[in-house]
């Protein structure tokens, strides 16, 4: 392992930029962009220079570590504030960085005429330093503060336009989303603790192999439910569809590419938890083949083209979730899923922006149609993005998404069969859906208002989505050659002494499976949606309503959690008033009354008080004496 | 053998024919040194002074205390009874009580016992001197205040400002002498001083102990507390008959009592003169004694000289020369005492003492003519600004700016 | 008295006489401190007391303390005592008369009740104990071993006590201190040099000045034979006691015929 | 003479300066019971010093002085700007603060 003295540099720089911006108020109101995006740049550099240098290391020394101070020391419990750079965590920070980077310069145009530019450059630059310590932190507690951390700038980032009440109510919608996430975090480090006495990733790992079974599916459990809240996996999904009303770099950056892939992050993280306990591998492919398809259907029913994009996010993190949750080899398949979406996925929401910019903010996407005309470069780009995520050779989504599928049918037996069979299924509505998106933004007649004047964005916006296409369209093969990046991770997740030996279906099987659930899905939406579409959309069927209404997830989370909660709040609420407060208020009666009868003592005359001390004396001496006797 | 076993082995009759023999010096030194006091300050004053009773009219305090003896003793009806008779007593005998701890000589034989002339030896003998005197203005105090009379009460008050300030600046002058003696028993300072007066060495001790001296015995010019032009006699106004004798016995034991100390401390005590230390190995032991006296005079002449020449000075500027001038000037000298003291123990080289001493000459040079500047600087801004005119004709006289010379 | 307290380290016979003469004498004083009515006896009595104990000191073989005693207690505390009640209550003797109800009878019961059960614990604790003495620990000299024991184990305390003194001294001085309220002397004379007239500025006439009469209560007659009325104590003005000027200031006429 | 004499006699004062502290009104009086207080504590403290055979006692009677002299100091300054506003020294007069 080797020692960096970087690492630091990439949380301080943007944190300090950050503060920067947020302490300097206006008078960094015409180049704190500029600034904000020079910083999260060189972050990028930092983080290249640390890549080649990793590169040019090999085996154990590829990891770097920097201690910067004892944070805790509590008895024998001790946590340094240190860094960790891995295999793992170096994907994560060049995609941070990067991306981060493009869609800093994205929203120098996209913000331009907001008032509060400047504000929303600290908060994104506030986003990087907290998911870069996310990913560097070299134990569970540090990750835990980017981990509040990213919370806290992906609250602040879409309550951005606060003043209208339901963005406020989104962002806060969120917020507890997540709590709800992170209390599952916490316990987990503190099921950790007390099993191992170490919260640092190699101290777990140490003693994972030790703890018994009901520890580790307990902390596995917790584990998934943090990963759940933060990467809008079932059952704590419904925030990413509200979480659309941040501004669409946000929800490019943050709720496409990093931010909701923590949890696929801290699952690989954790690896040595989930293989050593086979429960929570369980768990964690259910969550992620529910999720996956309900995503999925959730993205066949949206109007908003922001909504769909985000629900097709969900699907593809299920889709991650479920290779995580299909032991070692599957870790390196979520990762570069994750990785190669990241691009597609960022392509895609910044193409959405771009179409959102230029018909005023209109998400409604049946009142779109024919855009690609007057916006060839979105739509080429965006198109690639469509291509890549739907699993088209040679595209991206074609290498990262087969595997996965492919890994889920060689799970084996029942299982095996079932898992493939969703996320075949998955495939071919993600076809569907997206294949929706794409008709209805960009082709077939045009159905927007005399209003509106569509255009091509500016070159600030359209250069960082080219960018991203060009990575949807390599990235996936550049991956997966020679399955480089299933040997690049070995080391972190123990991938490497872990080879299938029983196939279920053969990669070619699975590649045609595949192919062919797309083409019918894609057929099946062109079908559809080239004709006529309504501008008001149709009642549609029972499902299609179902799916409206995210599958009834808000529905179900108001009457089973919201009402009784509030039940019980105005039950609590009632015996405050009537029982603690009576209770209260006695005493309060009573110490008032013991008061005024007390005041007669306090004549003030010096003298009684001394008299007064001379007696508690005797009393003192009284008791020495009797003590003593 | 030093002084203090030679005192422990003293038989208890010794103690008090020694007792007695104080006693009698100072009685008979009071009597004296009021005859003498007149005679000098009469010749200062171009007059003759008592002539008349005995031979240069030396009988004449006798004669005078005989007649105060004789006069009516009056006691105010708004005098408080008992402290009014209480106040001199106090002041009386608290005066002949510092000489217990004095060494008049050196080693004597007094009825065919070696001894020396000092009643008791205490380690804290100064201490004890300055106890004593603290106690002494007691008498001072209670008389002004049983009076029951204005002019007594201002004396009183006067005196106890006076005393609590001047015995602070008493006491740190002392401290010098201290840290050079390594003791403060009256017999080892002596003996310190064997090579070198205090007077000497510790000069600027000196001066400030002769300053407060002064003022702890309300002598001319600090007798703000019987200040006869202001307070008619102050503490003393209303005493009469033995009582006020016993006040005037008082004011001079104290006198001697303070230029003996004076002389223990600084001037060597009882040795002789500079090279004139054969004497006491010629004529023994007891000859010591003139010596002693002879420095004792001596400050008691100071003590008249002053009287005869300088004049009262007002009561809030001898406040001010105690607290701004005495207590600071102490201090400081302390503090270069005790380096001093620190550099020559550790055996630091004479140079490094030398330039230690020349630098503190320099720095007070240096902060006596800032500080003079200063002055002359604030007199020139009490002028009152001169473009404002005079509302009357002033004739031009050339070269003198007008309301200066007017107003300054 | 010094001789025997000297001696009292090696016999025991004439510290018991001395603490038999001295010790009631100072119970009596401390007694009578509470009762006198002048608070000026209470500080002389004070005063008895704490040269008795000085004397005490010096029999219990503290030399140093005994005397610092009388230095500091007798001769700075109680004649700071002493000035303050010259200053502020000389004549203010205090009234017995209690105005607390049951203040007294408390107070006697709770003295009582305190004083017997400390005797009683006292006579618990220390009764007949041998005493080391100090006779060993003094044999470098009691001073010295003062000064030994307080610059090294006790030197911070030492220094943290100098620091409250001088805090002290400067509180002493903040809180005594009043705004000077009359003018200096000096401040009269330069104010009445500098006012638009110079009238009076060599001080009031005297009354009687120049006029026909010298009475104190006829008016000084002004250089132009006007009657300075500033020329008469405002005493006399009040009471009444004042001639009317105008007969004795002298007339055109008159001056010319002198 | 059995030595705890002294430390009855210290008992004895210090009771008798309690009772002036809550029975005397004049505040000078008061201050003056409490110097009696402390005077009292001192000379247990050097009683104690003797029976121990060592000087703690009679350091700490030391460090009581310095510090009843800042006490008195203080206390007598109290007095006296007390004085000035209201023309009374009794501890009875200052009795406002009762509300």
């Amino acid at each position: 392992m080797t020692t960096s003295t970087h690492l630091l540099y990439l949380i301080a720089l943007p944190l300090f930029s950050s503060a920067f911006l947020l302490l300097l108020g206006r008078i960094a109101d015409k180049w704190g962009h500029i600034l904000a995006t020079l910083i999260s740049a060189s972050t990028f550099g930092v983080g290249l220079v640390e890549f080649f240098a990793m590169r040019s290391r090999s085996g154990d020394a590829r990891a770097a570590t920097q201690r910067i101070f004892e944070w805790i020391s509590v008895g024998s419990f001790k946590v340094d504030a240190s860094l960790l750079l891995d295999q793992l965590s170096i994907c994560f920070v060049l995609l941070i960085t990067g991306v981060g980077t493009l869609i800093h310069i994205y929203s120098i145009a996209y913000m331009s005429h907001d008032r509060d530019r400047r504000r929303f450059f600290a908060y994104l630059n506030l986003f990087v330093a907290a998911m870069l310590l996310l990913v560097l932190g070299d134990s569970y507690l540090n990750l835990y503060v980017g981990w509040e951390g990213v919370g806290l700038a992906s609250y602040l980032l879409i309550g951005f336009w606060n003043e209208r009440p339901a963005y406020a109510t989104a962002a806060k919608k969120a917020f507890i989303a997540n709590r709800v996430g992170d209390i599952g975090l916490s316990l987990a480090i503190m099921i950790a603790f007390t099993q191992f006495g170490s919260v640092t990733f190699a101290g777990v790992k140490a003693g994972a192999p030790h703890a018994s079974a009901a520890a580790l599916t307990a902390i596995g459990a917790m584990l998934l439910l943090a990963a759940a809240g933060k990467s809008a996996q079932f059952p704590l999904q419904s925030w990413l569809g509200d979480a659309m009303a941040g501004p669409t770099p946000v929800s490019a950056l943050i709720h496409a590419a990093t931010m909701v892939t923590a949890g696929v992050y801290l699952i690989t993280r954790s690896s040595f938890i989930f293989d050593a306990s086979a429960t929570s591998r369980l768990l964690v492919v259910i969550v992620g083949a529910i999720t996956l398809l309900f995503g999925a259907i959730v993205g066949t029913a949206k109007d908003d083209i922001k909504k769909a994009l985000a629900a097709s996010t969900m699907s593809q993190i299920g889709y991650m979730i479920l290779a995580t949750g299909l032991g070692p080899v599957g870790y390196a398949f979520a990762i570069m899923h994750l990785l190669t979406h990241g691009f597609f996925k960022a392509s895609m929401f910044l193409g959405a922006g771009s179409v959102m910019h230029g018909m005023n903010d209109e998400v409604n996407m049946r009142k779109y149609g024919g855009l690609g005309k007057v916006m060839p470069i979105t739509a080429a780009t965006f198109g690639l993005g469509y291509l890549a995520i739907i699993g088209v050779p040679p595209f991206a989504g074609f290498y990262s998404k087969d595997k996965i599928i492919e890994t889920a049918f060689n799970a084996g037996g029942t299982r095996g069969v079932l898992l493939g069979g969703a996320a075949l299924l998955g495939a071919m509505i993600t076809a569907f859906y997206m294949t929706r998106v794409f008709v209805l933004t960009f082709s077939g007649e045009k159905r927007w208002d005399e209003k509106a004047h569509p255009h091509e964005s500016p070159s600030l916006m359209w250069i960082p989505m080219v960018v991203l296409s060009i990575g949807s369209v390599a990235s996936g093969f550049l991956l997966s050659k020679g399955s480089a990046l299933v040997h690049w991770l070995a080391p972190v997740v123990n991938s490497s002494n872990v080879e299938s030996g029983k196939e279920l279906m053969p990669p070619v099987v699975v590649s045609a499976l595949a192919l062919g659930v797309v083409i019918i899905g894609v057929f099946a939406a062109i079908v559809k949606y080239r004709k006529s579409v309504p501008l008001e959309a149709p009642t549609g069927s029972l499902l299609t309503r179902f799916a409206r209404r995210d599958l009834g997830q808000d529905d179900f989370n108001h009457n089973v959690l919201v009402r009784p909660g509030r039940a019980i709040t105005q039950a609590l609420l009632g015996i405050d008033h009537k029982f603690v407060d009576g209770i209260v208020r006695a005493v309060g009666w009573t110490l008032s009354y013991l008061s005024i009868s007390l005041k007669k003592v306090q004549n003030g005359y010096v003298r009684s008080y001394a008299l007064l001390m001379t007696a508690g004396a005797v009393a003192l001496l009284a008791a020495i004496w009797l003590v003593t006797l | 053998m030093n002084a203090a076993s030679i005192i422990g082995n003293d038989p208890g009759w010794l103690i008090a024919v020694k007792g007695l023999i104080v006693f009698v010096l100072c009685v008979v030194l009071t009597l004296m040194s009021v005859w003498g006091e007149r005679r000098i300050v009469a010749r200062m004053q171009m007059r003759l002074g008592p002539n008349r009773v005995g031979p240069f009219g030396l009988l004449q305090s006798l004669a005078d205390g005989v007649k105060l003896a004789l006069k009516e003793d009056l006691i105010p009806k708004a005098a408080d009874r008992i402290v009014f008779v209480i106040a001199p007593v106090i002041s009386a005998t608290t005066c002949f009580m510092s000489f217990a701890v004095m060494p008049l000589t050196g080693k004597v034989s007094l009825f065919g016992h070696k001894t020396v002339m000092q009643l008791t030896d205490l380690p804290v003998g100064v201490l004890y001197v300055l106890a004593i005197a603290s106690v002494g203005v007691y008498g001072i105090v209670l008389a002004g205040w049983s009076s029951g009379s204005t002019y007594p009460l201002l004396g009183g008050l006067r005196s106890s400002a006076q005393v609590i300030s001047y015995e602070v600046a008493m006491g740190l002058s002392l401290v010098a002498v201290f840290i050079y003696a390594g003791s403060m028993s009256t017999s080892d300072i002596v003996a310190a001083q064997h090579k070198w007066w205090f007077a000497v060495v510790l000069f600027p001790s000196f001066i400030i102990y002769a300053i407060s001296m002064v003022g702890e015995t309300n002598r001319a010019p600090f007798d703000l507390a019987e200040a006869e032009g202001e307070l008619v006699g102050g503490f003393h106004t209303e005493y009469s008959s033995l009582k006020f004798a016993l006040f005037f016995l008082a004011e001079y034991v104290n006198i001697v009592a303070v230029s003996s100390l004076a002389t223990t401390l600084f001037l060597g005590g009882y040795h002789a003169l500079p090279g004139l230390g054969f004497t006491e190995n010629w004529l023994g032991g007891w000859f010591c004694m003139v010596w002693f006296f002879i420095k004792v005079i001596g400050f008691f002449y100071l003590f008249v000289w002053l009287r005869g020449t300088l004049p009262r000075m007002r009561y809030d500027q001898f406040m001010k020369f105690g607290w701004k001038v005495l207590i600071p000037v102490s201090l400081l000298w302390i503090l270069v005492v005790s380096t001093l003291r620190v550099m020559s123990s550790r055996g630091e080289p004479r140079t490094v003492i030398a330039a230690f001493t020349f630098g503190i000459v320099l720095i007070i040079m240096a902060g006596s003519s800032l500080y003079e500047r200063s002055v002359r600087k604030a007199s020139q801004d009490e002028l009152p600004d001169s473009s404002v005119q005079p509302s009357f004709p002033v004739p031009h006289v050339s070269g003198i700016n007008r309301v200066e010379s007017i107003n300054g | 008295m010094f001789k025997m307290a000297l001696q009292v380290g090696s016999t025991h016979t004439p510290e018991a006489v001395l603490f038999w003469i001295m010790a009631p004498m100072a119970v009596l004083a401390a007694l009578g401190m509470l009762l006198v009515k002048k608070a000026v006896h209470s500080a002389l009595l004070l005063a008895w007391v704490m040269i008795t104990l000085a004397i005490f000191y010096i029999a219990e073989d503290a030399l140093f303390l005994g005397i610092v005693q009388v230095v500091v207690y007798t001769g700075a505390v109680m004649m700071l005592f002493l000035f303050i009640l010259m200053l502020v209550g000389v004549d203010s003797s205090d009234s017995l008369v209690e105005n607390i109800k049951g203040q007294r009878p408390a107070a006697i019961l709770a003295a009582i009740g305190f004083g017997g059960l400390l005797l009683s614990l006292i006579g618990r604790a220390v009764s007949h104990t041998a005493a080391v003495g100090l006779t060993a620990t003094n044999a470098d000299g009691n001073v010295q071993g003062i000064a030994q024991q307080l610059f090294t184990r006790y030197v911070w305390a030492f220094e943290v006590v100098s620091a409250l003194l001088i805090t002290a001294a400067l509180g002493a001085m903040v809180l005594a201190h009043s705004e000077r309220k009359h003018i200096s002397q000096r401040q009269l004379s330069v104010d009445r040099f500098r006012q638009a007239s110079l009238a009076d500025t060599a001080g009031l006439p005297a009354s009687g000045v120049y006029a026909r009469h010298n009475a104190v209560d006829v008016p000084a007659l002004l250089p132009d034979g006007s009657a300075a009325p500033t020329s008469i104590s405002s005493t006399l003005e009040a009471r009444g006691d004042i001639i009317a000027s105008e007969p004795f200031e002298l007339t055109a006429n008159e001056e010319e015929e002198n | 003479m059995d030595i705890s004499n002294y430390i009855y006699l210290s008992a004895i004062l210090f009771t008798i300066g309690a009772i002036g502290v809550v029975v005397r009104r004049n505040a000078i009086v008061v201050f003056m019971c409490v110097e009696l207080m402390l005077n009292a504590a001192n000379l247990a403290f050097v009683t104690f010093s003797r029976i121990n055979g060592n000087l703690d006692g009679q350091i700490a009677s030391f460090f009581t002085m310095v510090v009843a002299a800042c006490e008195v100091v203080v206390g007598l300054a109290i007095i006296v700007t007390m004085y000035r506003s209201r023309r009374s020294a009794s501890v009875d007069d200052a009795s406002l603060l009762k509300r």
